[in-house]
């Protein structure tokens, strides 16, 4: 039985808990993106990945154009505020990544089913849309009390929830403040968690809209200062737009996207 | 003062947002005509973005649906599943702003792909929180640059659900709210007509002509008789405007 | 369209918003109980009301004792760490209140899916227990996926949500703090709610672990200091321990409760 | 020192709580037993309570499963549809402390009615958390006073599931628990047996004889061949314990 989360270097928690095939998951709606964690997974080369996402952006981008993932399970791809995101683009035009494609709320709630432990979610959404056609986890449902027609979508059944928070404690207690997204979901809903965190601290101390998960539902704490850059971390640093902008003339060119993907 | 065609589509849309209570916002146009209606007319209209702030007061444009400062200045803010499930699917915003790659005569709208879906031409970013906020917010405004390949006979894909197949699609499917009632675009309004749903164009801002609109549309695009021309930007929205965009 | 909560004696608002026949939940998990409002619903005789409540305790006693109820729907009658409530328990013995009983995460999810705009909610529970025979709202349902057996539970349809709170603002907005229980859930899912607070403040400052309601989604604000008492509300008091203890005298003797409900 | 039943009690309850993560805990003995577990022999034991408190770190009992103190000494507070939903439902809770008006040899409980639904004799406070802590939490504790009134041949109605009618029935109702792994009395503890699920008597507490036990029964209960008696409460636990009920 866990008790606590034990404390790892980034490197080890991805060795350990990571392995070719799994459904994995790097959570963070702009804010406190897992980008260095995103990373680590590409430098252990990382292969065959179905990789969960509300919001693939440009760590994702990287991981696609690197070969890490074979399918990729989302709801909005783009370099927010800049354009396309040019490696996730091509992977699916040229067929080479498997997708299955959600909205935001279909995604937030397979996020909710696997943190209640439940195999599906029920929604009011979907209907007359094209999606249905083209994504099988989309299927109706009728409530039994009214007979109404509403839609359910599956648990994710993550093996890996991976985040980034402003801080843990020393046991693993974990807090995350300011927009917190679908990240407790993600941590809740996957069979092992990794967190990195901004610091490592004595003591966490309440704050308004935080989120805490406690030591025990969390596998792996590794501090990483600046894991979220370029987005940005409430109370430690701001996004870094001109990298989001720069990103675009990288992904843009497979020459120097291979030449960035040396330097990393 | 003379405008661009973006501040005219702004400042069309803030317009809309008189006597709203809660609006949700996206990035871009959306997002710089509510936060214009709230600095002019309207400074209690409750601003609500996708990460999960509800009623942001955003001292500069966000650089992202979670800018920080979005959540700095909120009434407060819910998880993301909180906004989808108990914000937006019983219908408490009132109205919310799209965009579109591909909008049909029923305001039916593409965000995911030109092409085939399964050997696209075009992939774009795809749903995001635009098909629940079609279905659900009282009602929805379409904010899109008019042209032929946007405004098409046939969305390759229906992303959004505006008024589908016509009279009578929205309550068959379900949706609890009224769809898009208003399309504003760099050269006019386009309204869907009270009988039929399909979109009609019932303004066209200064200096546009009918005919440009017709040209800039993939079907045959209905006129209303009682055709106005949009006010202009007035000073004050110009002003107030710009300094927004200015503000980083 | 609402804009604003209004600010209005409670005595307007349970007589403006409160119909003979209602269904009115009045939430509060042992924190923040609406007392005061219950007791003006006695005050002002309604009466057929379907109340709603996940514990039932000393106001709710009251409230059937006075005659107020036609149906009770709940998941655990008592008074906590005292004993029995004996109106709600003699209602019941003898036939006069019809009951519709559930457990607390049946109730919990009633009230999730109230505010969500669900006609039901999904949960695993109630596999073998004797409360489906007895609860026609608790009924199976399959996974659409798994084939799995899980339970549904249909949304509680309140017409009247009442909670009392810590502070809310001029403009109507509210917040609470502490254990919060089904509060935002209760007057999420009604269609009118009222909430009396201990105070009525300038700024709401935002505070750990608080539920915000925004002005928009209440519908009347009262303020009503001591509007929880005996139960407590943290940072204003504490339990009043003595009370609950010394109204199991009241309630067990049917004149004693007649000569209470005459003073109040 | 001597000591009174109830407290054998809440000792035996305390002592089942090593190396326990998470224990879900109500008012009355369970609270006592979790309380003293956390001042002993387990100081980082994780008390969660339903009202939301997750993590409550009490300094003293509890006056209900929602005192503010829990909040305030609480590594986090939840809201109750997460309590359920994403914390006992999964099977994060390792241990859930149960009472009971009426058990049976499978250690079905009933909290609801005596006598008959519709026409009860006694009507009871009814589910509460239970049904879903049976069902859920790795194990159960069930404690409650050993009498013929409350351990019956067959409960009058099943508020939560023990091990339902025997080998296998928690596994045909989908329970992912384990069901109750002990029932600690005023007498001794009993256990189901690996084989039947029928609760056996595998412990008396000090100076009692399993006759005592077996009288108290409403079934034959069967005794263990290699019943023990419970050893007694150590000076140590009498005086935390005393300290933790003295504290108002």
């Amino acid at each position: 039985m866990r008790t606590h989360a034990e404390i790892t270097s980034l490197e080890d928690a991805v060795a350990d808990l990571v392995h070719d095939g799994d459904i994995v998951a790097l959570e963070g709606f702009t804010h406190l993106i897992p980008v260095a964690a995103g990373q680590e997974l590409i430098r252990q080369r990382k292969r065959d990945l179905t990789l969960v996402r509300m919001t693939p952006d440009i760590v994702y981008d990287q991981l696609i154009g690197a070969g890490c993932a074979r399918k990729l399970i989302f709801s909005w791809g783009g370099n927010p505020g800049v354009g396309s995101l040019h490696r996730f683009r091509e992977a699916i035009q040229t067929g080479e990544l498997e997708i299955e494609e959600h909205s935001h709320a279909g995604m937030a709630n397979r996020y909710v089913a696997g943190a209640s432990g439940l195999p599906f979610a029920v929604m009011r959404g979907y209907n007359g849309t094209s999606l249905p056609e083209h994504t099988d986890t989309i299927k109706p449902i009728a409530c039994p009390f009214t007979g109404e027609q509403l839609t359910a979508v599956p648990a994710l059944g993550l093996d890996v929830g991976i985040i980034h928070a402003q801080q843990a404690d020393r046991q693993g207690n974990v807090q995350l403040w300011g927009q917190t997204g679908v990240q407790k979901e993600t941590v809740l809903g996957a069979k092992r968690s990794i967190v990195t965190v901004e610091e490592i601290v004595d003591e966490l101390v309440p704050k308004p809209y935080a989120v805490v998960l406690p030591r025990w539902v969390v596998t792996r704490v590794c501090e990483v200062p600046g894991g979220a850059k370029p987005s940005y971390a409430q109370d430690y640093y701001d996004r870094d737009n001109d990298a989001y902008k720069a990103w675009d003339a990288i992904s843009r060119d497979k020459e120097k996207f291979a030449a960035w993907l040396e330097t990393l | 003062m003379s405008w661009e065609p973006d501040e005219m589509m702004s400042v069309a849309a803030a317009r809309e947002l008189r006597d709203v209570t809660a609006c949700f916002v996206g990035i871009g146009l959306p997002s710089t005509g509510a936060n214009l209606a709230r600095r002019t007319h309207s400074p209690d209209l409750v601003l609500v973005y996708e990460a999960g702030a509800v009623g942001a007061k955003p001292p500069r444009l966000p650089l992202s649906i979670g800018d920080g400062m979005l959540g700095e200045t909120a009434d407060y803010i819910a998880a993301v599943p909180e906004i989808f499930n108990y914000w937006v699917q019983p219908g408490r915003i009132d109205v919310g702003f799209l965009g579109a790659a591909q909008i049909d005569r029923f305001a039916n709208i593409n965000t995911t792909v030109i092409g085939d879906y399964d050997h696209p031409k075009v992939r774009l970013p795809g749903a995001g929180g635009a098909p629940e906020i079609a279905a659900s917010c009282g009602e929805v405004i379409v904010i899109v640059r008019q042209s032929p390949r946007a405004f098409v006979e046939t969305v390759d894909f229906i992303t959004s659900v505006g008024h589908g197949d016509g009279p009578g699609s929205r309550e068959k499917l379900g949706l609890i709210g009224n769809g898009p009632t208003k399309v504003i675009t760099d050269l006019g309004i386009l309204e869907p007509d009270p009988e039929t749903c399909e979109l009609v164009l019932t303004h066209v801002h200064p200096g546009v002509e009918a005919d440009q609109a017709r040209e800039a549309t993939g079907w045959e695009l209905k006129v209303a008789d009682d055709l106005v021309t949009t006010d202009p930007p007035t000073d004050e929205e110009l002003r107030e405007l710009r300094e927004l965009v200015a503000a980083r």
